[in-house]
């Protein structure tokens, strides 16, 4: 166990799985000589070489377009996108063909490729550096989606989502990439996706978030006097219903916390769940503390925008 | 005529009488099929259809330059160019019918699946070509799209991303200088759409796209060099469309018919077989034969394709994921 | 009054708002010389010259993009998608521009743009002529979100989307094109944004649809002895939150159909606004009808997937 | 040396010693301006900047040739172009340090918002050249981007339609010849980036980056051409990265000092200083006196800038919708 940051972590999962597997190869917009705007592939280039880990032309859709095709070839390409926002120029070969070639396939072939991105705001910088975009890629078929907010599941889901025959998307929470330190499992280490982790242990609200919101979550049951169950999704599909339903049954009280716009984030989606399949279980209503259906805005009030442990304690006073 | 003189260069660099009539039948084969598929299309046998007439030297020629173990991404305006690879004629029926037995795998033919949205396969083919080249493995990828798709944006990551990579892709515009109802004028204001390789530090070629000969010629030398470790070639491939866009289309609104006319007067197969006829290589007996042979396919291929069962619901499941989420059945 | 089918009530729309107003144009693939693959915007180009419905080159994001710069020059442009998936490759520019551009100007510049395209299913068409992308426009930010389901309602919405000085997008349900008729106003006619419409009273259960799952919604609730209200939203953003709420407090049951992909599709809002605010009216949970999360299938088994009256039947039947 | 020759010749075309002046005052205060932000950002006095330190002939020299009706779409590297306009310094600095009061409205001064997204803009300065040609208002868009930037296919679908539509725009690539850390020969195969030119069949220039009048001559022509009817224009401007991408950023993990070092021994604000100094257009007196005003704005302008109060809150709100939907605000 070594004990590391996030993007440590990250940087140490991409170490292993090139070590692990051949077919592995990283490519993105300074990946390479540089390691990356946040050194999350620092290091690849020199170990694995140049032809493992590429400095691709500054093309999103080039490159996940041609990391469809490396897949064809046998490869298992993980594309960085070097932020959130600057992955929109993808989403057109990710809805169209990466979401649906191993269906056109006849499912004959396989396309397991990991996007991987840092994501989220709060970070004080120039707009479109600080995008929560993970409902436009949940919300496609053929897609799965990991975010990972403790340094041992950064490491362990982009293991899975890099040895998982789907195409995977892992969000990585930017604002805490350096700040976030845990014990890390050396070596190989896999988190499954689908599990959900009881980040603390309560029994009147359940908090549900991921990313960046867990420990905004976490601070918040540190403030109120009610018990709360922090639930870390840390994987949107395949999603923990079981986790989720159980925790609901047993508390009977809801808020979910997303940094990203409400209308239609994922935040609705666990609510709709619960609507559906934890109706009776419910004490009262299913509350969302999102970012709003505006611009991101300026960053010297962005703290307005995203959730904060106030907006938090006070959707789960509003329950009791 | 200038192909007679092709023919004997040709024969000097060994593409004897053998060859130049597989590449007959391929054309034959092609034309055969979507002529039948346009009768099929108004006996409602087929969905609507992206008619390929005249694009027959385009697709033979380019892919006679081709090994096996090359690939083709083709659009659907290519939808039957498996049948070069000995793909089943159903197969590809079946894909125009919505039926899932018309969805093979890449991977058994080295044929990309249809690809529907313009461009967008432009950069699987650099993808391919250059990953077969980190592998040392030997395949050169052919992308096929048309002049309409060189103004998306996937052409021009596409085709930048090979030539950076060095990777061994062939791009082959056919510019029938339609986009549906978008003459070419308005879709650039390059002098040829060969020209747009010098943006990208490649070959760029102009080639008539109704000589079949020349169109290998072209393929044959973009193939050479991509497998020589010399990188991407661009080849546009320049006629005029003759035909609707599709069996939903009605070009008299938008098209010359005039033009048209003359377009169907010159059309590609029966100049090839003129060539072949006059240089003795091909027989009206064997010419008989190749037609016969490819009708005997289509119908033994509609009738496989209409014997197919019902296709199982189930399959609206099966093969979205290796491994689904468990909420996946959920609607 | 003439009675007309939807897409001649759209082609009536523009004839209307083109002749109204000299900054409105018209652009896309084939919307000129063609009059549109579905006939859409027929006689414009003749009526009103080159340059007011314009051909464009195929680049999606190249129509929105400039778009943006003719709504900078003064222009209110009207852009066409020829269908619903060949929208994809503009989502970069809606998101990173449309969406933000007002905000960036400080609120000073309007981008009074409107995107219309065909989207739904069940039209025995090859792939991607099928999508329903709703869920990717009204979760961005800085949009509005317009879906008709009557010829009536084609035209007005669509004037509505023209005159807002907000990007509106609007969806236009293609399988009831020409199989949808019905009185449509002559001349200037505004169906505001932001008012649902019932399409049937009723007092036991709510059906809440838009585009072309509102007459499946109606030929359900023929087939149920139960008394359906059915509820079409007409536009996404502005929501009627008011109409949905007013409906569920009266029925205190609730079936939700679309025919996008289920997760984090727009029918999750709907469940999660009705989980937040009228949790207390409901007698049972909230139930989703919808496309599966999986790509949209073959044609012949594509009724599998789009929401049935069956499906619609059984759902409503399962909360009594 | 070229540049005296170059003075003469443009006093015979007008460009006179107030002109030449003109012009040595905005490249120093877009000099300053950089300067002193990478001072301000060290101080924690705003956030990360991108430096555009040596970039200044180009912005400077390409928007010498336009008319206040014109119209600017900057990238994140031209942030302080609109200076050249007269915006206020405080504006600048306020966008960088992420306040409102740094958001102006692009129809205040025909400068569109600042760029982050790379290429995206260019796709809006076509529809703006296109759109103001469509009214009959001489009006000429000029976009501002990197070497990098044309791998991009928001670039291509952009510059495409300008010149599809014959639009009044000028694409001014600033080739410094890196993408952060990604080198030119990893991001196009091209011989030069103004090739790309050809396959738009628009004329591509190339000229030295450093050499303001030569990025003033090639510029002025493109306006011209531009204001005539004739369409679009790409100018390359080479020149070679001189400082960190930005200031989170350490080149010297990619970039080789000793090829900076000789690059910045050669800057261009020094180059033409000595031009007009040996011209005796300039006296060091008058450029000791204009670097005295250019450094008071900035203290004028950080000053104001740190004047400014807090933001309100509120202001998340405020300008997403000219008629927001009821439920913006719940979250
Ligand atoms: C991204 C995208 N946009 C629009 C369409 C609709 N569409 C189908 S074919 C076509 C014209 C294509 O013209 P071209 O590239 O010249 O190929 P051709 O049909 O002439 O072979 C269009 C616009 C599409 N399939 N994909
Ligand atoms: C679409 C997009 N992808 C990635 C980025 C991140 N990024 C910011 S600057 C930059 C390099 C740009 O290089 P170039 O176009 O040469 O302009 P320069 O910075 O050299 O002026 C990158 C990749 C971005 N801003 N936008
Ligand atoms: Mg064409
Ligand atoms: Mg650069």
């Amino acid at each position: 166990m070594a004990e590391l940051t996030l993007v440590e972590a990250v940087n140490d999962a991409l170490h292993t799985e090139l070590a692990r597997d051949d077919n592995v190869l990283v490519m993105g917009e300074d990946v390479g000589r540089a390691g990356g705007v946040f050194r999350a592939t620092a290091g690849l280039r020199d170990r694995f070489g140049e032809n493992r880990c590429v400095d691709t032309p500054l093309a999103e859709a080039g490159m996940l377009g041609s990391a469809v095709g490396l897949c064809m070839a046998g490869w298992r390409p993980v594309v960085e996108m070097q932020y959130d926002a600057f992955s929109y120029p993808c989403l057109d070969q990710l809805i169209t063909h990466v979401g649906r070639y191993r269906w056109r396939s006849g499912g004959r072939m396989e396309f397991p490729l990991t996007i991987r991105m840092p994501y989220g705001g709060g970070v004080r910088a120039p707009e479109l550096h600080d995008d929560s975009p993970e409902a436009y890629y949940v919300h496609t078929p053929g897609i799965k989606v990991a975010i990972p907010s403790t340094p041992a599941d950064a490491k362990g889901l982009l293991a899975a989502a890099i040895r998982d025959p789907d195409p995977v998307v892992v969000f990585e929470p930017k604002l805490v990439y350096r700040t976030a330190r845990g014990e890390v499992p050396e070596g190989d280490y896999v988190v499954p996706l689908g599990e959900a982790r009881i980040a603390r242990e309560g029994s009147d609200v359940t908090l549900i978030a991921y990313g960046a919101m867990v420990p905004v979550c976490e601070r918040a049951a540190d403030e109120l006097d009610v018990s709360c169950e922090v639930l870390d999704l840390r994987s949107l599909r395949p999603l923990d219903e079981d986790a989720i339903l159980a925790s609901v049954a047993k508390t009977g009280r809801v808020v979910i916390v997303h940094e990203a716009p409400r209308t239609a984030g994922f935040g609705a989606e666990l609510a709709a769940l619960i609507a559906e399949r934890a109706i009776f279980d419910l004490q009262g209503p299913v509350l969302r503390v999102t970012g709003y259906d505006v611009p991101y805005p300026y960053w010297t009030i962005e703290d307005q925008y995203v959730p904060s442990v106030s907006r938090v304690v006070a959707a789960v006073r509003s329950l009791f | 005529m200038a192909s007679t003189d092709a023919l004997s260069r040709f024969a000097s660099e060994g593409i004897g009488d053998a060859d130049l009539l597989e590449l007959y039948r391929r054309m034959v084969l092609l034309r055969t099929y979507d002529e039948r598929s346009v009768v099929y299309h108004r006996q409602g046998r087929i969905g609507t259809y992206a008619i390929f007439w005249n694009h027959e030297a385009i697709q033979a020629g380019a892919t006679f330059a081709l090994r096996d173990e090359d690939w083709i991404f083709p659009s659907y305006r290519e939808s039957a160019i498996g049948l070069i690879r000995g793909m089943p004629v159903e197969t590809v029926i079946a894909w125009w019918r919505g039926h899932p037995s018309g969805w093979w795998s890449p991977a058994d033919w080295n044929v990309a699946s249809i690809c529907v949205p313009i461009a967008t396969h432009v950069p699987h083919a650099a993808g391919l070509a250059w990953g077969k080249k980190l592998r040392g493995e030997d395949a050169v990828a052919m992308a096929f799209f048309g002049d309409g798709a060189t103004s998306e944006g996937a052409f021009h990551e596409g085709v930048n991303f090979a030539a950076v990579m060095n990777a061994p892709a062939v791009f082959v515009c056919n510019n029938n200088q339609w986009a549906i109802s978008t003459p070419l004028e308005a879709q650039t204001r390059a002098e040829t759409l060969a020209d747009k390789a010098v943006g990208y530090g490649i070959p760029g070629v102009r080639v008539d796209g109704l000589d079949v000969l020349a169109v290998f010629a072209a393929a044959r030398e973009a193939v050479e060099r991509a497998r020589s470790g010399d990188g991407p070639t661009l080849i546009e491939c320049v006629h005029y469309r003759a035909a609707p866009h599709a069996t939903a289309d009605d070009p008299r609104a938008y098209i010359d018919q005039a033009r048209v006319e003359e377009e169907r007067a010159n059309e590609c197969v029966g100049r090839f077989e003129r060539t072949l006829l006059e240089a003795g290589v091909l027989t009206p007996e064997h010419a008989a034969a190749v037609k016969k042979e490819c009708e005997d396919l289509m119908r033994a291929g509609i009738a496989a394709a209409e014997a197919e069962p019902a296709p199982d619901p189930e399959l609206v499941f099966t093969h979205a994921y290796v491994d689904p989420p468990g909420n996946m059945r959920r609607g």
